[in-house]
């Protein structure tokens, strides 16, 4: 096991090199000096520039500063901001946090809320309870996040107030508090994932449920409930999980709108306000952590096939085609 | 979790004459947007406790629709409410909710089926599988279940069982995996065992030894036994009685070995010749059956296999045969039955016209199609 | 296909001499062997399938996929015949009348925040908004999935390496690339149809590549090259027309979801540049007015539901109907 | 507005705005006690005086931690704050400040002259975002440890105005020399009436009261125990965390999110602060650029514009007036002749205007007699400037004009509008024509000087437009206090923009603070002088000093 | 049993294909492979059908696939017509392809679903650019009514609108349409009803006696193979244990494996009786297959030797060989006895 895990980190690497690289290229051919901003209108002059950049370390050749990056991302140096002078590693650190409880908790509700309804909806498929969580679900897909997210902060919390409207509590504030927070972004986040789970579930349990192996359990007389969550779910939540791994990626784009509505201190904000200001270094470090995390989530999530499917483990599927 | 609060309704007191099973004239039909797909067509039938009968026939003619309608397995939509009754020890199963069923699941009746890898949950462990019916059902402790089990596999001839208890399926060879199917359904002695064509998804030596492990089993349980299969031979030693499923319906249905020495019906005599022998030489020529069976959607009237048949008479075409019976507990669907006068004078005058009431040449019946 | 089932009570037609001529199982030209024909194998060949709604689900769905179809086809035919509907200039800013309500005079569905007709930035939005989607979706479909059922044939290094670009791109922020590509080219439809297409790519090229691992390991495809086909017509007639029909079948519910993707641009102010209108901009645009005027977020959200409603249940009967399985996306 | 106090508006007149007299005034004596959370429209990238680039919203946290040393007046004149006093020489070349006796910063440290010389050459580093204002300032001299002088390298009579903001906020030189720039900037430490406790990054900024507070016996504050500043950037959610009691402030720029507050304030649920001074919304020609090189297309684009609908278009009718000069109607260097001369809404000028242009053979942009005119414009892609943008791009295309918008991200916004030094001449800009935002209250020399100073030299002349008039008017200004001599020039130099037109103006722009009624004094503050501060127009709106403000039922 | 050597291969004129010494091995990582074909020989004469029967996964398909090259055996030769196949790459191969033709178990995924009949049937002739004059419409139409389809009705549709007999014929169809001298047929009616598995062999039938075909007909029910063959060879584990002519083998069934298969065909026949369970156990894992000979793990002959030593094909009758050092109809010949000594006469 430890071998192939050894294995597995070893095919990322070029994957990561090429992503900082590709982040590396894109950001510095984009329009703009970094030095402009750094000085505000005001200071602009051909020698303040000039001395910003260096400060900056920009008057270096590109292919250079290239290099000496990587040679510090390797030492997990990943420099300082242009526009905010914090340490990028210092700053993603500090964000992380946040955007990472805030997908785990938005996947744990959408699975949450995902799981007992396709299983639900597959097992009475065609009910009115099947059309009913069919057309939710589809709204959902069709709902933009940032309605939702106002919608929600409208009567969650302005109306009802159950939620904080904004603002993020940090888990040291105590996990309730941390909840209340994380709970209206959360669900705001998770709106298309429960409709996408939902949905792919359904169609798996279908599959799953008119296998002989589900008949027999039935045979065997045990109660349904039995039969839906320990003998059709495991089977059926191969591509659920799959889905849910790459679900990462697109749920970073998304926490940029949520952490923005919900003024969230996240690395979504970061990336996106970094963007905006051309703080290259803080980019290219946001960037190359999210791409860190996301190959290893599906890194987790290739562990995770093998924990759900004995039959992976041992290899021995192909043997017996 | 306690079971006892799952099973709303005890079986009845099995009523000590009624047979084990008795099946009178069950239909279950689908409503599907081809037409209403006539799957099970009036089938009757009874199965003595520890005897065993044999259900053979084509693909498509209904038999494991028959098998599970008698479980009371299929999905309760997809069906339409049916006549006919299905009585286990003299109770009809048909009207019992899912829940209520759930009690005669296991301890009363068991299934096994085709395909032994698709039957076994590939994700759960052999243990779990055998031991949680042992649970749901006899209320046995962890440690009650996994020693019953281990008896479970020993008896049906798997070596090392403890081990294989914590194996999972694919770990298993399509015998063994078969073995453990079985294995499951015998978990709670049930008294009637339903197997659903159980070698066709295995080796030729494979099927001979588990046809055999069934066959013990059922004569040492004294169990009730349906096997399903769609081949003749591998009914032909090891059930009491045979019925031949034709298209919904059963055609023909007699002991074993009054089948095999008198058999009535032109669609078993048909079915019987055109099995290769390993006894003829070869390049033996075969008597294939022309045609295929009728869409079960759009049955014609009359016999439902006259346009097949040999002995096919204008009346075949207008009326379905009823069952006829020459001697106790031989029936069979058909007006010109083989062997008899009425047969024999029937294929006569169509082999004289050349074709049969059905308008099939002749030809092609006896030479067989090219 | 839904077709009116009237045969449920069960009477057998009459029919006699159904065998006609020399073989049985030759295929007849009359209509009721025809229609035999093709009964018989499906009880022949189809494998018992309990799928307990299967029947009922199609004839069920029966009205509602009709009212589907009914509705893409009024969203495409409004895009199209945008200029020749008696509708207002969709651009036309009438600042006096802004946030009108539905049903005011001259604007069926109200004015939005410059007093432009909803109704009529509707239709003009259905245009862009299907472009976009359509054009992404078509590139994703291209690019993807022939990538997809290329490596997916020839397997080997070629498929590790191109399943290690596609990484990159998943792993790689989209909005990154998004807002790099908006500030070198800006936001033109073009653009933004690009990069949308181009990180759609993934999704497709593995939905190919399942589908061509699938058919390549039927019969069929080894046939072909056993008859001496070369690869590229092995590629192209016997496996594209098998993985382009669950590509593009993914591809219906994609445009949905490109659909709604490109109202989140819009709110960061990513989408195609103004006056345009795009459903997404028209959302983003009425979300400074949910206090006051709902409605101008509101009508382009419903129309927006509807249409990705309609695309996933066509694209689910589509689907079902090519029995392809969502796994493996 | 609905829900003032009334009372005494004729006494106000001539203070700073009209919907200023409206806010509602302090009820009750200070009290002490009670922690509130104020939600800003953004943060800054830090709080050191030239290293942060604050705005309108980090100006609220920076007047918290420190203390400007000059302040402006409700009457727009400039009063020592942090300073005892400051004297210019003659020709105001030269400028003397005393500063008080006994104030120390945050860590103890003591406000000295020399504090203040180091700090003047911290913040004319080349780095330092405010060098550029502070160039013509040739040094500080520490005449004695309470007396600085500093020396200029031409006259500038508006010279204090200078050190109401951040170049005039010192900043403790124990904290910086410790901590370096980059620390002092994440932990600042000022005199201020709050002490810096504690900073996260796009979710607070915490700051407690200032136990030792020079100020405290001036009535300067602080009352509040500890204020936590959030930045929340959406207007939308701001508003509803006000609503469900997040926060019990809130500040906006956005006319359309005034005027909800007004709806919500009119049932009681809210104060609402608002502003209204110089700050307004416009539109940046690059007089550089053809066909906008040209006096008679930027009349035309001017006239073509209706201002009224502009500002409905952003919600703002009724809140926010037309605009025609850089200063408002309450400022003393409103001019009724500008406004006159400004060119008001007339299609068929600027269709005839245009006419002419297109008819020109000698036409700037070089394209052949008779081909219609194109432009590009930019701004950024907030929601309110989109629908603004489309509305311009409206107007003008009922006149014949080409516009093609383009939507910029605020990095690329700025960037362009300055250009680079590479070009000639250095700074020329690369645009067209942009949305932005001028006007402060600041003195107009400083304003004016900003805007139209010599291209070469100014960055900060967007429009590249200059002339004469203004160089002299600019000159005048530079070398009197006289407040009737720098009417006249400021009106002279008023004519020659409303003729020449490189910008035109959207409308003004009112800002506002929305709080829980039981917060006092947000907008009514005074100087340790007692005269009245400028309120809530602090910096360019929408700020605060919030070292004034109390809790009226504080526990 | 379950042994190598090429005793049993003929030396004649009118061999068409020859197989030695074929193995196949599919790597399965970190060293492992699996043995699918372990060293199999046979030949086939024209006109000829040899028979391959046995059990599920014992390297039939593999065989018949390596004959075809694909994929490429691991090593062996396989001559066609004298002409060594192996070696050959790229279009040298793709021209031999009309030579030889295959016919798969599963008639329906041997359709491509979306094309009609007709293009399938007479795809070989367009690859081939055969189609001069509309001469492929008229071989298309002719081989559709040879397999019993009506060409008018069936050559418009596409797949699954047949039944799994018709595809069947489909199949048989286009495997002819180039005219090919060898059809490899693998598992052929195993997915079909008894009553179309009889049509389906008197088709094959007549399509041989038609057009001169040679066939090698793979299967695992002896019965049907033992009808179709005039030559039968039984693996077993990627081996050859015995070949001889139909009559011989089923009639003194040598290798105890052949045995055991025998008495597993089950008999429509009450009387017969259930045969005694032949075999014990399962199929060893052709990963790691025992050693010396492969049917020793289940064989109830086995003695020490066979762990030891291979067995060799050799001859035990008239053109009957066998791989077994303790074959059942031969327990009074020598254990050890000489290859090419007759002693079965
Ligand atoms: N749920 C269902 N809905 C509609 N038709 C069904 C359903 N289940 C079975 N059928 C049809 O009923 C008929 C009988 O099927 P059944 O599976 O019982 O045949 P079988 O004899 O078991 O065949 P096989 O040997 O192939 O297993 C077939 O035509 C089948 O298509
Ligand atoms: N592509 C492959 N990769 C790895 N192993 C393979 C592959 N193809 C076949 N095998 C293995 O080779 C062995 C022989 O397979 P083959 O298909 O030839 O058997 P068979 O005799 O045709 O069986 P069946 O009767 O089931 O068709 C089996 O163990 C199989 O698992
Ligand atoms: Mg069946
Ligand atoms: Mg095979």
């Amino acid at each position: 096991m430890a071998r192939l895990i050894g294995q597995k980190l070893l095919t990322l690497i070029p994957v990561l090199l090429a992503v900082s690289l590709l982040t590396y290229l894109l950001l510095n051919l984009l329009p703009g000096d970094p030095a402009l901003l750094v000085l505000g209108p005001q200071s602009v002059s051909a020698e303040s520039i000039a001395a910003v950049r260096a400060e900056l370390g920009l008057d270096r050749p590109l292919p250079v500063r290239y290099l000496a990056w990587l040679g510090d991302a390797l030492t997990g140096d990943l420099g300082q901001s242009y526009i905010t002078r914090q340490e990028v590693t210092g700053a993603i650190l500090d964000r992380l946090p946040v955007t990472l409880e805030l997908m785990v908790v938005s996947l744990v509700l959408a699975l949450a809320l995902a799981i007992p309804l396709g299983v639900f909806s597959a097992y009475r498929a065609g009910s009115r309870f099947d059309k009913a969580v069919t057309g939710t679900t589809f709204g959902l897909l069709a709902l933009p996040n940032f309605i939702f997210a106002l919608l929600l902060i409208f009567f969650l919390s302005v109306r009802f107030d159950l939620f904080p409207a904004t603002g993020w509590q940090p888990l040291s504030e105590g996990l309730g508090e941390n909840l209340t927070s994380a709970f209206l972004p959360a669900l705001a986040l998770s709106v298309t994932n429960i409709a996408v789970f939902t949905r792919l579930l359904r169609t798996d349990m279908i599959t799953t449920l008119q296998e002989d192996h589900v008949t027999l359990a039935r045979s065997k007389g045990l109660p349904t409930w039995r039969i839906l969550f320990r003998h059709a779910l495991r089977p059926s939540s191969f591509s659920l999980l799959t889905v849910a791994g790459l679900q990462v990626g697109t749920l970073l784009s998304a926490t940029v709108i949520v952490e923005t509505i919900f003024a969230l201190p996240g690395v979504g904000r970061l990336l996106f306000d970094a963007i905006n200001s051309r703080d290259l270094l803080m980019v290219q470090g946001v960037v190359l952590v999210l791409a860190v995390s996301f190959v290893l989530v599906n890194f987790v999530v290739d562990l995770l096939y093998t924990f759900l499917d004995p039959r992976i483990r041992s290899g021995a599927a192909r043997v017996r085609a | 979790m306690s079971t006892t609060a799952e099973l709303p309704v005890p079986p009845a007191t099995p009523d000590p004459v009624a047979p084990l099973l008795e099946v009178r004239d069950l239909h279950t039909w689908f409503d599907t947007p081809r037409g209403m797909v006539r799957a099970v067509d009036g089938v009757s039938f009874t199965l003595r406790r520890g005897a065993s009968i044999g259900i053979v026939g084509e693909s498509g003619s209904g038999k494991t629709v028959l098998s599970r309608s008698i479980m009371n397995l299929l999905p309760r939509k997809a069906a339409v409410p049916a006549s006919g009754e299905v009585l286990f020890e003299g109770r009809d199963l048909r009207p019992l909710s899912s829940k209520q069923m759930r009690s005669y699941w296991g301890p009363q009746m068991a299934m096994v089926f085709q395909d032994p890898m698709t039957s076994l949950n590939g994700v759960v462990k052999i243990g779990r599988q055998i031991t949680e019916s042992l649970r749901q059902h006899l209320d046995l402790s962890r440690q009650d279940a996994d020693a019953e089990a281990v008896r479970l596999l020993t008896s049906v001839g798997i070596p090392a069982p403890e081990r294989r208890l914590r194996e999972y399926p694919h770990q298993l060879s399509g015998g063994m995996r078969q073995r453990v199917t079985i294995a499951i359904a015998l978990a709670c002695g049930p008294k009637l065992l339903m197997a659903d064509e159980p070698t066709t998804a295995l080796d030729v030596t494979v099927q001979a030894q588990i046809l055999d492990l069934l066959a013990r089993q059922q004569a040492e349980r004294s169990m009730g036994m349906v096997l399903v299969t769609h081949d003749l031979g591998v009914v032909a030693n090891r059930t009491d009685d045979i019925a031949v499923m034709y298209a919904g319906q059963i055609v023909e249905k007699a002991s074993t070995k009054a089948l095999f020495r008198t058999m009535r019906h032109p669609y078993t005599e048909a079915l019987m010749r055109c099995i290769p022998r390993v006894e003829n030489p070869s390049h033996t020529r075969l008597d294939a059956i022309p045609g295929r069976p009728p869409d079960l959607a759009a049955l014609p009237s009359g016999c439902r296999f006259a346009p097949r048949c040999r002995y096919a008479q204008p009346e075949c075409l207008t009326e379905n045969p009823p069952l006829f019976s020459d001697e106790p507990g031989h029936e069979y669907r058909c007006f010109f039955p083989v062997g008899t006068a009425a047969g024999a004078e029937a294929l006569e005058r169509n082999e004289r016209a050349g074709s049969t009431a059905a308008g099939t040449t002749m030809d092609l019946l006896t030479k067989a199609s090219a | 296909m839904s077709a009116p089932d009237d045969a449920a009570v069960p009477v057998a037609p009459t029919r006699t001499g159904a065998l006609v001529g020399a073989d049985a199982e030759r295929a007849t030209p009359s209509g009721t062997a025809a229609a035999e024909l093709q009964a018989g194998t499906q009880t022949g060949v189809t494998p018992l399938t309990p799928d307990p709604p299967a029947g009922r689900r199609k004839r069920g769905k029966g009205v509602v996929y009709w009212f589907c179809l009914g509705w893409l086809a009024l969203v495409v035919l409004a895009a199209i015949t945008a200029n020749w509907l008696p509708i207002p200039d969709p651009n036309a800013i009438d600042i006096i009348n802004k946030t009108a309500p539905p049903l005011s005079e001259g604007h069926l569905l109200g004015t939005d925040g410059l007093g432009r007709d909803i109704l009529s930035r509707l239709a003009y939005g259905a245009r862009v908004s299907l472009v976009i989607s359509v054009a992404a979706v078509a590139v994703g479909i291209i690019v993807g999935g022939t990538l997809g059922m290329v490596v997916g044939y020839f397997r080997g290094r070629l498929e590790t390496s191109v399943m290690a670009v596609i990484d990159v791109i998943l792993a790689f922020p989209g909005l990154v690339l998004l807002l790099a590509l908006v500030a070198f080219v800006g936001q033109s439809l073009l653009a933004i149809t690009v990069v949308i297409g181009f990180l759609s790519i993934p999704v497709y090229t593995r939905v190919a590549r399942a589908a061509t691992l699938a058919v390549s390991q039927r019969e069929y495809v080894l046939a072909a090259g056993l008859m001496g086909g070369k690869t590229t017509r092995i590629l192209f007639r016997e496996i594209m027309p098998n993985v382009i029909l669950p590509v593009a079948a993914f591809g219906l519910i994609a445009l949905g979801v490109v659909i709604v993707l490109e109202g989140s641009l819009a709110f960061l102010g990513l989408s195609v540049e103004a006056p345009a209108a795009t459903w997404g901009s028209m959302i983003a645009e009425g979300k400074r007015h949910l206090d006051d005027a709902i409605h101008i977020a509101l009508i382009p959200s419903v129309v927006m539901f509807l249409t990705v409603l309609s695309l996933n249940l066509v694209g689910d009967v589509l689907r079902s109907r090519f029995d392809v399985r969502e796994a493996n996306l | 507005a609905c829900g003032g106090s009334g009372g005494d508006d004729e006494e106000e007149a001539g203070g700073a705005a009209t919907l200023a007299t409206d806010n509602p005034e302090p009820t009750g004596e200070p009290q002490e006690g009670g922690s509130i959370t104020v939600a800003l429209e953004g943060e800054s990238n830090g709080w050191l005086p030239g290293t942060s680039a604050a705005a309108a919203p980090g100006y609220n946290v920076l007047y918290s931690i420190y203390d400007p040393l000059i302040m402006q007046t409700a009457e727009g004149t400039y009063e020592p704050y942090l300073a005892e006093s400051i004297e210019p020489n003659e020709d105001f070349t030269s400028w003397t400040m005393k500063l008080r006796e006994g104030v120390t910063f945050h860590d103890g440290s003591p406000l000295t002259a020399e504090v203040i010389a180091q700090n003047l050459a911290i913040l004319k580093e080349p780095t330092s975002n405010v060098a550029g204002a502070l160039a013509e300032v040739t040094g500080a001299t520490a005449v004695d440890p309470l007396t600085v002088r500093y020396d200029l390298a031409a006259p500038n009579a508006a010279f204090p105005a200078l050190l109401t903001t951040t170049p005039g906020m010192p900043f403790s030189m124990e904290n910086y020399n410790a901590l370096g720039k980059d620390g002092a900037n994440a932990e600042p430490v000022g005199t201020g009436p709050f002490v810096f406790e504690e900073w996260r990054r796009d979710d607070q900024l915490t700051v407690t009261a200032n136990e030792s507070y020079w100020g405290s016996d001036l009535g300067l504050g602080p009352y509040l125990d500890e204020i936590t500043f959030r930045p929340i950037p959406d207007e939308d959610s701001r508003l509803q965390s006000l609503l469900s009691g997040d926060v019990d402030a809130f500040q906006t720029l956005r006319q359309s999110v005034i005027r909800q507050a007004q709806e919500e304030a009119a049932d009681g649920g809210m104060a609402l602060h608002t502003f209204l001074g110089n700050n307004a919304g416009n539109s940046i020609f690059n007089t550089l650029v053809p066909p906008l090189d040209d006096p008679r297309v930027r009349q035309a684009l001017t006239h073509a514009v209706d201002q009224e609908q502009l500002i409905e278009v952003l919600g703002g009718t009724g809140i926010s007036p037309p605009q025609t000069q850089f200063f408002s109607e309450e400022s003393p260097y409103y001019s009724e002749a500008v406004a006159e001369a400004y060119p008001d809404y007339d299609p068929e000028k600027a269709e005839q205007l245009l006419q002419e242009y297109i008819d020109d053979p000698q036409r700037s942009d070089g394209l052949p007699v008779g081909s219609p005119i194109a432009i590009e414009y930019n701004c950024q892609p907030d929601p309110s400037l989109v629908e603004l943008s489309q509305a311009y791009q409206a107007f003008w295309s009922n006149v014949g004009v080409d516009v093609s918008l383009n939507a910029v991200d605020q990095a690329s916004h700025i960037q362009n509008a300055i250009g680079s030094p590479a070009t000639d001449p250095p700074f020329k800009g690369d645009f067209t024509a942009n949305c932005w935002r001028s006007g402060s209250q600041n003195d107009p020399y400083i304003v004016l000087r900003n805007e139209f100073g010599p291209v070469a030299k100014q960055p900060l002349n967007f429009t590249n437009y200059t002339s004469d008039v203004i160089d002299e008017q600019l000159q005048v200004l530079a070398t009197t206090q006289d407040l009737e001599t720098r009417k006249e020039a400021v009106e002279k130099i008023g004519l020659d923009l409303a003729e020449n037109v490189p910008q035109l103006w959207t409308g003004a722009t009112a800002t506002l603070i929305g709080t829980r009624p039981e917060l006092q004094n947000v907008s009514g503050w005074e100087l340790p002088s007692g005269a009245e501060g400028i309120g809530t127009g602090l910096f360019t709106g929408g700020t605060a000093l919030w070292g004034q403000t109390w809790l009226a039922d504080a526990e | 049993m379950a042994g190598s050597g090429t005793a049993h291969l003929r030396d004649r004129d009118d061999i068409v294909l020859t197989v030695e010494d074929l193995v196949v091995e599919f790597p399965l990582g970190r060293g492992r492979k699996v043995h699918a074909v372990s060293g199999v020989s046979f030949d086939l004469a024209a006109g000829e059908t040899l028979g391959l029967v046995g059990e599920s996964g014992c390297g039939k398909s593999t065989t018949g696939k390596a004959i075809m090259q694909v994929p490429r055996p691991t090593s062996g030769s396989v001559r066609l017509r004298g002409r060594e196949l192996t070696g050959l790459h790229g279009d040298d191969l793709r021209k031999t392809r009309p030579q030889m033709q295959m016919i798969f178990q599963d008639p329906i995924s041997s359709l491509n679903p979306r094309r009609r009949v007709r293009d399938i049937v007479g795809e070989g002739l367009s690859i081939w650019n055969r189609d001069r004059d509309g001469a492929a419409r008229s071989r298309v139409e002719e081989l559709l009514s040879a397999v019993g389809l009506d060409p008018e009705t069936a050559g418009g549709r596409r797949a699954h609108e047949f039944s799994g007999g018709q595809c069947q014929r489909i199949c048989i169809a286009r495997s002819l349409v180039l005219d090919p001298d060898v059809l490899i047929c693998d598992e052929p009616v195993s997915a079909l009803d008894v009553s179309v598995q009889a049509q389906i062999l008197n088709l094959l039938e007549d399509m041989k006696a038609r057009y001169g075909l040679t066939m090698l007909f793979i299967a695992h029910d002896l019965a049907v193979v033992k009808n179709i063959s005039d030559r039968v060879a039984v693996m077993y584990l990627g081996k050859v244990c015995e070949v001889g002519p139909a009559e011989s083998l089923y009639a003194r069934p040598t290798h105890p494996y052949t045995n055991a298969l025998l008495a597993a065909v089950p008999r429509p026949d009450p009387e017969a009786g259930s045969t005694s369970v032949p075999l014990e156990g399962d199929v060893p894992s052709p990963v790691d297959p025992p050693s010396g000979c492969r049917f020793r793990t289940r064989c109830p002959r086995a003695q020490e030797r066979c762990a030891r030593e291979e067995p060799l094909v050799r001859p035990v009758g008239e053109d009957h060989f066998v791989a077994c050092h303790f074959p059942v109809h031969a327990a009074d010949a020598p254990a050890d006895a000489v290859a090419g000594v007759a002693t079965m006469s």
